[in-house]
């Protein structure tokens, strides 16, 4: 088996050739410190300038309320934990949902830990956040909600605009997890009324271990990374220099081609579905049919369980992901898919496939043709699956 | 970070020295925060006919000690009073926003050193003397210091 | 001037070519997830594995008790901060000195604001701290003792075996900020009794953006950035792993050669030391004369400012850095000068040459060179100069 098939593009992907090319030169000859005035720091902070402003045109932000992270988990922790302890004066109450990354539900935890309440809001069965939950969440001593763009695993994208509003009217501050969302969708930090938003390079084509925090000028929040003077006193520590040119680099390219990603990813998206579903009894579909990102399907394949089918389409040459506790080693499937109400043995059973710009239609057909064998091969050793086989013989 | 005419200014600065004679000396600054700007100067009539300066500082202290000198030389008294931080910083084409702190100690320096002609000859009081900036390196003005 | 002689590798270090070598697969082919279970997380995970395994031998410690973050100064955070709020059952009393790294000092001042308390001990003219000091301070309160191995800008070298002993006696935490030490000197976390410490790459010809934190067996610390399982679930974020690679390479190749370096470095630094102090009048070394880094001269240069230095330096191709607060834009001059006592004028004259592997003997001579005219012609322009002179004629 020598055919490679990546699906799993939300998970990370890889660098493009014209970004690595203009990271290049920043590990060897343009090495030095931005800090530094002479000559060799000079010529970094220039590079870094100009990877900020792309970064900032790339959201409709001002390149002063851009600030390097070492990722999206970074810029997560930065946002609620820096909004939630500048706030402290005001109250100690956080809104997010309950279909957030870790990063921003562990981080909400750990200030629970501390003495802050967080209201996690639910979602409805296609993973939605309904606005007037968030309304009616608001009292007088929340200093934050922070809501996805858009979900990592069922690829929901859910209505900012409108929290943004609710958020600006009820003078909350609004920070954004955008980190799935950039480069499949427009984004404008400004008409959204988004306080914070957080994104992060490796889900675009760009380097692992370099993101971004966005900041509206204004909103106040303490530091996270305390030390040197970095990102004009807010962030500190050596600058990536060849993450933060590689992060330019690919959130310009990733933006510039976003009608044409959407097109091309849509179409393989919904003939993927399209296919397993028409071949493969007991599926469904996990998030929103159409209010979804153009690169997501997620799928639940009943009686059995996620990992053996990851394993088995690794046989093939497919790379995917699942929900499956057995997967993550957690003891709990994907807490994405219980708020949508799907029941355990149903979560355990999701596989994620996530498309990128790379993908064909023949890879997306040479999944729809090995992936019935494999769920079958599943299913047959499944006693979920022989107890259902016996009812519907009973019928 | 600093323009052309700034590095020309802190390469070949004009006017350093000392006027042994001078007719009116300002010094402003203070080391402890590591900017000190002597200016010398020499009065004919109302015209400042020369003028020198010492400076201990980073190269936007030097650059604008150096412009100061160059824009108030052959100046009446009160054409040279009207030169502000902000006239020396545009003719060396701008200045870094954290170094904008440096051309007021130029600023502070010339109206010292006019000042102290003026009293020498008796034209003021001490009580009349202008008071100069709040010296920005070593009052805590944290907006200047982090741009 | 196309001559450039780079003397501030204390700052940032360029990534040596074999390390970059090593990188690059990992930006583009081998560009998976670890936590992925397929066969692009499964080679990406190996990598990093092994890169641990680099980094424990280079410091004596288990693999087990490395966890990479995104720099010294995440590193610095996360222990302090981790150490600080874990402990706080027990106290809220923190030991450090005068002369940390701004990562372990903002850190230290931000702990108070939250109700902390710190002792920042004292050091002598040399920049060392006495380890009696760190007993003393020491009260049931204290939860965590954090000094430097080696200090950034005069290069002094801590008693840290003494005070990693006075902390195990007293069954307190010892955390170490090595950043500077890796590379110059023999580090064994086990015999110096350190129970956390810090490390960066791009110190020692690794990448920029990628660090690690030890964390001895047992330690209880808060984690810092909370989301996903990654790093044992302890350190969230997706793996960088080509940054990783570069760091377990980059420390492997450092440590490899540390009686080399140490021997050449040490060879200029004395060279450098004494060729300026012959010939350059009212100069002054900070910093001990020999229980430093052999790679970091540091001298302050009487009536004149380090910023005006450096530009000087600059156009005739020579990278320094200074102590001056007219360099860094902050009010006062480095806090580590003011501390071994020079008063503040002096401590703006600073100029610190910081030398690498590549710095040769030529290099070192051309700064003797070039250095006098330029201090010659920066006194010529002071006040303070003047002044002195004028003081010697009276004489
Ligand atoms: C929605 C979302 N938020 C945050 C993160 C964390 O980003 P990173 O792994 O770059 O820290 C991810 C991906 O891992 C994500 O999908
Ligand atoms: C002693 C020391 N600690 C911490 C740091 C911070 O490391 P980084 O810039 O990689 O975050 C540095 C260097 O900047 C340092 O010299
Ligand atoms: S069945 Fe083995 S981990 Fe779930
Ligand atoms: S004299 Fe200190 S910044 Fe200019």
């Amino acid at each position: 088996m020598d055919r490679k098939i990546y699906m799993d593009h939300a998970a990370t992907t890889y660098v493009k050739p014209e970004v690595l090319d203009e990271m290049l030169p920043y590990f060897t000859d343009k090495f030095g410190n931005p800090s530094s005035i002479y000559f060799y720091g000079r010529e970094a902070k220039e590079a870094i300038e100009m990877a900020r402003e792309k970064v900032a045109v790339a959201i409709g932000a001002e390149p002063s309320g851009i600030y390097f992270t070492s990722g999206g988990t970074e810029s997560d922790n930065w946002a609620i934990k820096g909004a939630a302890f500048a706030g402290k004066k005001k109250g100690n109450h956080i809104i997010t949902s309950a279909i957030e990354h870790h990063a921003v539900l562990h981080t909400c935890q750990y200030l629970e830990k501390l003495g802050f309440e967080v209201t996690y809001l639910p979602v409805d069965q296609y993973g939605l956040i309904n606005p007037d939950d968030v309304r009616r969440a608001i009292t007088d001593k929340t200093v934050l909600i922070s809501i996805m763009t858009a979900n990592n695993e069922i690829g929901t994208i859910e209505p900012i605009s409108e929290i943004g509003k609710i958020a600006r009217e009820q003078g909350v501050y609004f920070h954004t997890d955008a980190v799935q969302a950039i480069g499949s969708m427009d984004i404008d930090v400004k008409s959204l009324n988004v306080d914070m938003l957080s994104l992060s390079g490796h889900k675009f084509y760009g380097p692992k271990g370099i993101g971004a925090l966005y900041i509206k000028k204004g909103v106040k929040i303490d530091q996270f990374m305390h030390g040197g003077a970095q990102e004009r006193n807010r962030r500190a520590s050596t600058e990536n220099v060849p993450g933060i040119i590689g992060l330019g680099k690919a959130i310009e390219l990733a933006t510039a081609t976003i009608p044409q990603r959407r097109e091309h990813l849509t179409r393989l998206r919904d003939r993927l579905i399209k296919g397993i579903m028409d071949k493969i009894p007991f599926v469904r579909l996990n998030g929103h049919p159409t209010e979804r990102l153009p690169g997501n399907v997620n799928l639940s394949f009943e009686f059995i369980e996620g990992e053996s089918m990851l394993l088995s389409l690794d046989l093939k040459g497919v790379a995917a992901s699942s929900g499956s506790a057995c997967t993550s080693g957690s003891l709990d499937p994907s807490h994405v898919l219980l708020a949508i109400g799907l029941p355990h043995e149903v979560a355990h059973g999701s596989l994620r496939l996530t498309l990128g710009d790379d993908n064909t239609e023949e890879d997306v057909d040479y999944v729809i043709e090995i992936l019935p064998d494999i769920v079958e091969r599943l299913r047959q050793m499944s006693p979920l699956f022989a107890e259902r086989e016996g009812e519907l013989k009973n019928v | 970070m600093y323009s052309q005419k700034v590095m020309d200014h802190f390469t070949n600065p004009r006017n350093v020295g000392e006027i042994p004679d001078a007719d009116g000396v300002g010094e402003v600054g203070n080391p402890r925060c590591g900017d000190i700007m002597k200016i010398f100067i020499k009065v004919d009539g109302d015209i400042i006919t020369d003028v020198k300066f010492q400076t201990f500082g980073c190269a936007a202290a030097i650059a604008t000690s150096s412009m100061a000198t160059e824009l108030i030389k052959g100046k009446t008294l009160d054409e040279a009073l009207a030169i502000t931080n902000k006239t020396v910083a545009d003719a060396l084409d701008g200045l870094p926003a954290i170094k904008m702190h440096c051309s007021v100690l130029a600023e502070d320096g010339l109206r010292a050193a006019i000042e102290d002609y003026k009293r020498k000859m008796g034209l003021i009081t001490e009580d009349e003397m202008a008071k100069p900036h709040e010296h920005i390196h070593d009052c805590a003005d944290d907006e200047a210091a982090n741009g």
